[in-house]
């Protein structure tokens, strides 16, 4: 492998570069959102002050790029999204904002039955090019309607893939693959994770969809812990190690398509696995990964599989209560040594 | 608001005679399709255009392959009118491998995106925000393309018509929104359902023109639709055109449709845009009646033949149920 | 237990006696949807001739309620659905119809955004007795947009019951259990079993929400399977039985609250388990339900969990395709020989 | 549409007084919450109403605890204008189990079904068809109980603003729609997302009233709403009110808006409806400068021993987690 060299960034700078770099090559590429941009047609605003998004992750870019490709959106996700499918079929490759994940509800006809299901419903014959970023989790105090996960709700939907980064190296490499995809895929990323620097590749270096990283090695038991809680796990096989335990952490990073065969693989290895997701619980992409490894990973098993993940709760106000919804190292240690 | 009379239009007798091929070429794939259906030949839910045929053609006679149209649950009538084959369209209704869309779309969805036919849709209003995209592509590639978005009286009050229309006011979009009135949603009167007589009063709380037209008229419906395109395709911004037109069946096949008076009904077939057409191209001699007699069996025998390929059609593989999910892999 | 007067009914029968009954009782229930009366404000048609819904499940309940308690509604699910969530926090009871299940996109956020979450965002100060009845399935040719199940999803949404009765006597039971309830509950009706007949008790015989019914008893295997897909685990079973395999067969009936104890109890005394549900399989309660016995059934698994689901695909029009992706006898069948 | 004069109305100096008071309890609230948060005494997002008190305050003034308000993610001022408890709100917005959601909601979630506050809302539109079901309530049981929708003109683009207004206009409903045009949504001016001059313009695509009132003058609000509320009572459906006003400080605690100009603010400022009309009741004889004081310092008194308590209060439990999700069972 030729060695690529590499800064370090943000995870949030990550992002930022992955879309700069697909801009450049491509301009049928755009950008739409709500503040996206950032000021629409306030002529007054001195380059920097315009938002960027909510969370200032495309900061910069309508300076580079100009308001014919990074347009500012009203409220309308409906409208926007369902534009951005449309832009999509007939030859743009929009990156669509959902500023949180959450409002999923007031769009969710032109993402799924729209946008997903287009190419299957008119026989292969139209493609939906379309990558909607999203901010996904808990830890900001930001309550019922701005914490939630919810990626297993696109995960569970044919025609749609979910690709949820940990890293900012992660998050650079697989939105380059996702930009360039012909499927529609939602992009799914750590509010709580913006800040996290890291090792990035420089230039257009794209990860696959559908591969799975392991982010540790270990021969006792698999964790497969997905997006911010791929570090509640590192932290968590820290604390196992300490006791001789060694965890293979691994990071399935696309959750549709799902690399099941690394995690086949990993548990084929440990013979246990304990799944962490901070999404609830019912009908959850990790009760998916334990059911793919309840049937073709059966005889693997040691143990039963358990899985760590938000409680049924909607996502509460008070730090206190916040910090007991969202999974945690110990939780996850202690979840590893019952099945020991 | 304006309420567009039927306006003497510059047209040659080629295009008005190509309006009313379109047009009888709809009726007559409707009428079959109700015998198809009842046949036991059509699988799932159909909704038949016969009686609006005026708008789709008034509008669609504008557009080339390379302009876009979002089209509903009732589409047929939209897909021919935008030029989709009509032996893809029966096979696709039956449920055919050789359907347009390989028998995966069925009535409710049949589309061809190579001539610009974006679907039918499902969702009532789910087409609003799709128009608003292939619009917008047009604006981003600065092509002259044109995208119309049919829908009808009950859509009109989804969030999504609200939402769609102030995107492309505010973004002068090249798009033209066509309400096609007939009256009813499902078995719920568009006096019930809708807080103002005229959907087109809607346009002024979008800063957009709002137009009134005779849906019965191709040539209202032509004319109405030429302003608002060239608006669009101006860089002006979208139009908000409102056709009163009427369904001569019921919702669906199978509805009875009971919630209408016979005298309602024998009123508008009394002004059944094929009879009155007709009458105009006969009387100002540009056609005679054994011209239009001759359309119409030449418009059946293209409509029978597409049903009789597609009944000896294949059905699909089981197998291709697990195709086109996604470009880059197959379901499982 | 006391004799209780049954006789036959279909599923949509049963469906409308419950509605009915609690009706009379309680004048806080109201039902609104559209054409859940039909033909509003149309003074000519003849009693029957009003639609009674899209289906017909609702017919002559206008007629003994009148229009100030059965609501025809615009298509605008958003807004009906929403009054319904603030109507239920107000003090009435009300019954809303999501013609069919597909349609949740257009009106999510008013049901798992407002509804569901309202009692925990205001501290349990709060209730929303609201039921969702909608319809869900493949099997009449609908195509994509009107033949999904997609409970999972709702499952999955803290806060919201689901039920999903595979049987009139159940559909009557539930219903009236579902409308006294007082959380936000999902009923989902199957279109494939309304015409489906069966003895139906008489008078206010509710059910439980949160109780599974074993439809039938068996030892070698467990088939857990989910409305429709009931019966065709019951037809799987009788070929089975052919081959001197007795499956039992165990109907949640409610998917949230889940009753995995009595699924659990199956297991341990069969060891073995198959799942059918005709929603897709990622995500879906049919992985939640194998995750679960993965977890808390372990010991008594000899062989690993099957799911039999519809593929991960949007609902194909065409009846050869539409037949090959709902789970059919013989894929049951097949599934539970495997793990034999 | 109706533009809306500042009225004389016929108020008691109580009533005026009274409205005073609760105007500047917001204000005083509002700029303590924001040192509050400052000082990391607040978790999460805060928006404050500030500027914009004469709004809620005009509408509220005529509603009972009988009467339902919907309100938005700047609901502090809703929710002080319909009484609900200082404290309650101090120690939600502290996330202590005190706070009248016992911690589980916040600023974006504050609410008190009792007081008729059906909470503030975290999604921009979320609000519209709650505010038609609590007036469907009202409607079904006969009582003269209104509903008012307080929302943003950023709101007034969401598709639920649509379908919910032609439902209560249908339907009859008793509800008032109160949009608080503050020129922006987030960083985006209303010039910019909205393809109208005025949201009231919309009313007309309902069938409604559209009234525009100064959102800055206590008076004026008052008087529009109650001829809404009137309306509405007597069961001739809803009125669309759009109050011009004016946010004084960020979106939300942390933003610059620096969209917005220093001389646009500074404006703004100057018409501080606490200012104007402190100066009306003192020109009018109803108060002295030292009355207003004195409820100034009340007020600050109030609110000072409420984040007090807050800041006593305890945390909750984190077993409490797993509360309220149902009414008949625990999540888990
Ligand atoms: C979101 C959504 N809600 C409800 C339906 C069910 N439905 C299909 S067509 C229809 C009536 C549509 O009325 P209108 O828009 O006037 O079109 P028309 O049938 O008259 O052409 C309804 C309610 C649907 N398909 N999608
Ligand atoms: C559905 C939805 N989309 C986006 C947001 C993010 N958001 C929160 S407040 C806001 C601006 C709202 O503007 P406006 O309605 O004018 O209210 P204001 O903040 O000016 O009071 C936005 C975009 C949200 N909370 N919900
Ligand atoms: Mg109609
Ligand atoms: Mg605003």
């Amino acid at each position: 492998m030729a060695t690529v060299a590499t800064r370090t960034l943000t995870y949030a700078e990550a992002v930022n570069e992955a879309i700069r770099i697909s801009m450049r090559q491509d301009p049928n590429v755009i950008l739409l959102g709500e503040d996206i941009a950032g000021g629409a047609d306030v002529d007054h605003l001195v380059d920097d002050e315009a938002w960027g998004g909510a969370l200032g992750v495309t900061k910069g870019l309508v300076q580079e790029f100009g308001r014919g490709r990074v347009l500012d959106t009203p409220i309308t996700e409906s409208a926007f999204i369902g534009a951005a499918v449309g832009a999509a079929a007939t030859g743009l490759r929009p990156i669509a904002e959902l500023m949180f994940v959450d409002f999923f509800g007031v769009c969710m006809d032109q993402i799924f039955d729209q946008g997903a299901k287009l190419r299957y419903m008119f026989g292969g014959k139209a493609r939906c090019p379309l990558v909607i970023r999203t901010t996904i989790g808990a830890g900001l105090n930001a309550a019922a309607h701005h914490s939630g996960c919810h990626y297993s709700v696109f995960t569970h939907m044919p025609g749609i893939k979910c690709v949820a980064p940990s890293t900012p190296a992660d998050a650079k490499g697989l939105l380059l693959a996702a930009i360039r995809d012909d499927d529609l895929v939602l992009f799914f990323e750590h509010k709580l994770l913006y800040g996290l620097s890291g090792e990035v590749p420089e230039g257009d270096e794209s990860i696959p969809l559908g591969t799975a990283d392991v982010k540790r090695v270990g021969n006792d038991v698999t964790i497969v812990a997905i997006s911010r809680m791929v570090h509640q796990a590192l932290e968590a096989a820290e604390q196992l190690a300490a006791e001789g335990i060694e965890a293979e952490v691994v990071d399935p990073r696309s959750l549709s398509p799902l690399d099941s065969d690394s995690i086949l693989a990993s548990v084929a290895k440990t013979h246990r696995l304990v799944i962490v997701d901070e999404d609830n619980p019912l009908c959850s992409v990790a009760h998916t990964i334990a059911a793919i490894v309840a049937d073709e990973g059966f005889d693997s098993l040691d143990a039963p599989i358990r899985c760590v993940t938000a409680p049924h709760t909607p996502v509460p106000f008070s730090p206190p209560l916040e910090q007991a919804y969202i999974p945690s190292p110990e939780q996850i240690a202690a979840a590893v040594r019952a099945i020991l | 608001m304006v309420v567009t009379e039927r306006r003497a239009v510059e047209l040659t007798g080629e295009t008005l005679l190509g309006m009313y091929e379109r047009m009888v070429l709809i009726r007559v794939f409707e009428e079959t399709t109700m015998r198809q259906f009842a046949d036991g030949q059509i699988p799932g839910f159909v909704h038949l255009y016969a009686g609006e045929e005026a708008v789709a053609v008034g509008v669609c006679t504008h557009l080339a392959d390379s302009d876009f149209i979002t089209s509903t649950h009732r589409g047929h009538g939209h897909c021919i009118a935008k030029g989709v084959d009509i032996a893809g369209m029966a096979a696709e209704l039956m449920g055919r491998r050789t359907g347009i869309c390989k028998g995966k779309g069925g009535s409710m969805h049949v589309a061809d995106v190579e001539k610009g036919m974006l679907g039918a849709n499902g969702i009532v209003g789910g087409g609003f925000p799709l128009a608003c995209g292939a619009a917008l592509t047009a604006k981003v590639h600065g092509t002259d393309a044109v995208t119309i978005c049919f829908f009808g009286d009950g859509a009109s009050n989804q969030g999504t018509f609200h939402e769609s229309i102030n995107l492309a006011a505010i973004w002068k979009l090249p798009v033209v929104f066509v309400c096609e009135n007939n009256g009813y949603a499902e078995a719920t009167t568009f006096a019930y359902h809708c807080s103002v007589a005229d959907v087109a009063t809607r346009a002024a709380g979008y800063g957009i023109p709002g137009v009134i037209v005779d849906g019965l008229d191709p040539l209202a419906m032509f004319s109405a639709a030429g302003d608002a395109i060239a608006r669009a395709r101006r860089g002006d911004g979208p139009t908000l055109i409102e056709a009163k037109t009427y369904r001569f069946y019921g919702h669906e096949e199978g509805d009875a449709a009971t919630y209408r008076t016979a005298e309602e009904v024998e009123a508008h077939r009394r002004r059944d845009p094929l009879i009155t057409f007709g009458a105009h191209l006969t009387g100002t001699g540009i056609a005679t009646e054994a011209d239009l007699d001759g359309m119409r069996a030449r418009a059946q025998t293209t409509v029978d033949a597409a049903y009789a390929a597609g009944a000896a059609a294949p059905w699909p593989d089981p197998a291709e149920t697990l195709d086109d999910v996604y470009v880059s892999y197959r379901g499982r």
